[in-house]
């Protein structure tokens, strides 16, 4: 597993109209600009920036973060849900890295 | 650190428990009960033999005392006495006796939560780190977050009445011995207590352990403020 | 009794100051935060009102700072809402992370795990679609856990 | 007195919309007791366990580890790949190997036999994050989140009836209870007593209030929000040790498998629920 590999949580089956929670973990360091104790080199940041979260294609919100979330975020937000359809979050780091996971929600 | 645990050269042992515990769970059949080899032989199979740090497996006379009961309830008088009468007769003062020593130096130990950690791995300390990581038990200076497994510390010097005026009394120099005592090997006065022996086992020096005492009694002291 | 004094009059100034925000630097402000406000969002804190509709849970005392759980609820209704940020006033780096709302979301809802340097104001900030924003404080004490 | 106290600064600051709520916490904060603070520290340890814990990550870490190791050869007593419920019968007697082991000293075990490690490279394997407070990912973690994972929901149920098992509990509480090394530290000083006490900040469990010791060792591994990764149970082992100023530990040692048997011994009962989330 690597930087970026995360959990997408989403409860399976919702009534229409109902807001859901979507809640998420990524495995990220979201390390601060930092001196290294050793060699009192600088080692520049590397966090999670952005993260857009989707439903069947429609953004629904977008966080922008930095250093100051811990590390291995957790996040949770609000989602209504009007119709079945997927959930997907995009993500991106400071240092290129780009990843997204998705998961179903059933409207009964 | 030369000084510990060289009084006895056997490793541990902790026979009065082997009894007090079978009583819970116990198969039908009687087994052998467990013998002090078995549990030093398991013992020193989970650590490195790494000569720098495998000495400290050897367990003193007061050690072995202490770790066969469980708390200091369970103890028969015979065994407090024992542990009183080998604490006692260990303390070493500084070579000038009993005399206020310098706070600001007893705060730096108090403060410091390292010393006499090892592990190859990393988060070791140094050997020139000679903290007392008093914190994580007690409470001292007002407001500093602290532990509650020993006794709260704030304001030690005004709760034994001692002031700028008193301070070179009879009396208070008394509690000063008394509290450098304790503080130097602390089962001579709690015997088996959870407070490491500090003097006894070469973790700070007499005069480390005075300005101690001096950082929590004297009234110009933060703890006393 | 003299507590309860302090505090009869303590709430009276809290109210005082609240009716009347713009009177000074509202409290608990730093210049770092302020410089933060002023950069993301073209405020004062001052300018910024203390509502009860926003809710923001958080650990009173948190014993490790590299990992405190906050919650930002609040009951306004979504399509009020645009945008929501997290600041932190003693953090070097004040601003946490922001989250742009729309309708789709439902609710005002946000939840995290944040870094906190030392005991501070954790403030959720939100901005409402007619230009005004609002807030909810808490103060996390963060102390020190484990051995040492 | 002071429950009131806290409530009117609440109402007030409901009323006034909290404010200046730092000025009136400060008047608060400082006289709540150490028992009050311990009760609040609680609180932040429920509210980080809200939501999903990032050691769940690991689990899936842990089942492509599983297959690239040959561990579902692995026999943890229930028969070779049968896992799930397999954490509860841990320590048990292995007859292939001759001893009492723990889950960690299995796996260590199926390595050997199976993966074609040398005790040295699964020392090495398993200490792979061991000091690393980064970003540190590990798949010896990963395969003992798994394995323990899939007990969740089980009850503890060492069996103490067998003399072996029973054998390593007493000297395991014999090990427990040992003044060691130059701070004359045992298990004990920190995880036993009827008293309510703190570290620092921290609440300690004590085996002597029941339950407390079932609570604590059934959520390991435990996610460390401090370093960012889970800590199997050799990791505490050896962190306590280190902290006791003992000498080095070595895990999937008897002294490793000993302390397991009495405190999963003493946690009969508990549910599994892995993996817990803590400083």
């Amino acid at each position: 597993m690597a930087i970026g590999a995360g959990i997408l949580r989403v409860p399976k089956e919702a009534k229409k109209g109902e807001v859901v929670r979507v809640q998420m973990v990524i495995t990220h360091p979201m390390s601060p600009p930092r001196k290294d104790p050793a060699t009192g080199q600088e080692v520049p940041p590397h966090t999670l920036t952005k993260l857009e979260l989707f439903y069947n294609n429609r953004l629904v919100s977008t966080v922008n973060m930095g250093a100051g979330i811990s590390a291995n975020p957790f996040m949770a937000i609000a989602l209504k849900v009007d119709e079945s359809g997927v959930v997907r979050i995009a993500y991106e780091d400071n240092k290129g890295g780009k990843w997204d996971r998705t998961a179903e929600i059933k409207v009964t | 650190m030369k000084k510990v645990a060289l009084t006895a050269i056997t490793l541990l042992f902790l026979s009065g428990m082997a009894q007090s515990q079978q009583k819970k769970a116990q198969p039908q059949k009687k087994e052998p009960p467990v013998t002090q080899e078995e549990v030093i032989k398991v013992l020193t199979s989970g650590f490195s033999t790494d000569p720098r740090f495998i000495w400290k497996v050897q367990q003193d006379e007061a050690q072995k005392v202490c770790s066969q009961y469980t708390s200091r309830e369970a103890m028969p008088a015979q065994a407090v006495q024992k542990i009183i009468q080998l604490s006692q007769s260990d303390i070493r003062y500084p070579q000038w006796g009993i005399f206020w020593g310098d706070w600001r130096e007893g705060k730096k130990i108090v403060d410091n939560p390292r010393g006499g950690r090892f592990a190859s791995y990393g988060f070791s300390d140094s050997p020139t780190d000679r903290g007392g990581n008093c914190y994580a038990c007690h409470l001292i200076e007002k407001g500093a977050p602290g532990g509650t497994m020993g006794p709260n510390l704030y304001q030690y010097g005004k709760k034994w009445n001692i002031t700028k005026e008193n301070m070179n009394s009879p009396e208070a120099l008394e509690r000063v011995k008394a509290v450098y005592n304790i503080i130097y090997n602390a089962w001579s006065a709690f015997p088996c207590s959870s407070m490491p022996r500090f003097g006894h086992n070469g973790a700070f020096s007499p005069e480390d352990v005075m300005n101690i005492v001096t950082f929590l009694l004297h009234p110009d002291s933060p703890v006393n403020k | 009794m003299n507590r309860r004094k302090f505090l009869a009059l303590s709430a009276m100034a809290v109210m005082g100051l609240t009716l009347a925000p713009t009177l000074q630097p509202a409290f608990g402000s730093t210049p770092r935060l302020e410089e933060e406000l002023q950069k993301r969002l073209g405020v004062k804190l001052a300018q910024i009102k203390e509502v009860g509709e926003v809710k923001l849970t958080a650990p009173t005392i948190a014993e490790s700072g590299a990992n405190v759980p906050i919650t930002v609820e609040s009951d306004i209704p979504i399509d009020r809402v645009e945008h929501l940020w997290v600041f932190v006033d003693k953090n070097p780096i004040p601003w946490i992370a922001d989250v742009k709302l729309t309708p789709m979301n439902g609710q005002v809802y946000f939840s995290t795990r944040i870094k906190m340097g030392e005991t501070s104001n954790v403030r959720a900030i939100l901005k409402l679609k007619d230009g005004s924003y609002v807030m909810a404080t808490k103060e996390v004490k963060v102390t020190a856990g484990g051995c040492g | 007195m002071k429950k009131k106290t806290l409530l009117a600064l609440f109402t007030a600051g409901a009323v006034a919309g909290g404010l200046l709520s730092t000025k009136a916490f400060a008047q608060v904060e400082g006289e709540l007791t150490p028992e009050q603070e311990m009760k609040l520290v609680q609180e932040y340890n429920r509210f980080l366990a809200e939501g999903i814990n990032p050691g769940e990550v690991w689990y899936e870490v842990g089942k492509e580890a599983i297959k690239k190791y040959n561990l579902d050869k692995c026999d943890l007593g229930l028969g070779p790949g049968v896992f799930k419920g397999a954490m509860t019968q841990l320590p048990r007697y292995f007859a292939d190997a001759g001893k009492v082991m723990d889950l960690e000293t299995r796996v260590g075990w199926c390595l050997q036999k199976h993966a074609g490690m040398t005790q040295d490279q699964v020392l090495k394997f398993v200490r792979h994050c061991w000091g690393k407070t980064g970003n540190c990912v590990s798949e010896y973690d990963g395969i003992i989140m798994y394995l323990t994972m899939e007990s969740n929901g089980q009850k503890i149920n060492v069996n103490l009836k067998d003399p072996k098992v029973k054998r390593m509990y007493d000297i395991g509480k014999q090990i427990y209870y040992a003044r060691i090394g130059p701070w004359d530290f045992n298990c004990a000083t920190c995880h036993a007593g009827k008293q309510e006490v703190r570290i620092r900040a921290t609440r300690l469990w004590s085996a002597d209030r029941p339950g407390e010791a079932g609570n604590a060792v059934s959520i390991f591994p435990k996610y460390l929000v401090r370093w960012g990764l889970p800590m199997t149970m050799h990791y505490r082992y050896s962190e306590c040790m280190r902290q006791m100023r003992w000498p080095e530990f070595i895990p999937h040692s008897d002294l490793a498998v000993a302390l397991s048997a009495y405190l999963y011994g003493t946690a009969n009962g508990t549910e599994i629920k892995a993996p817990g989330i803590g400083r």
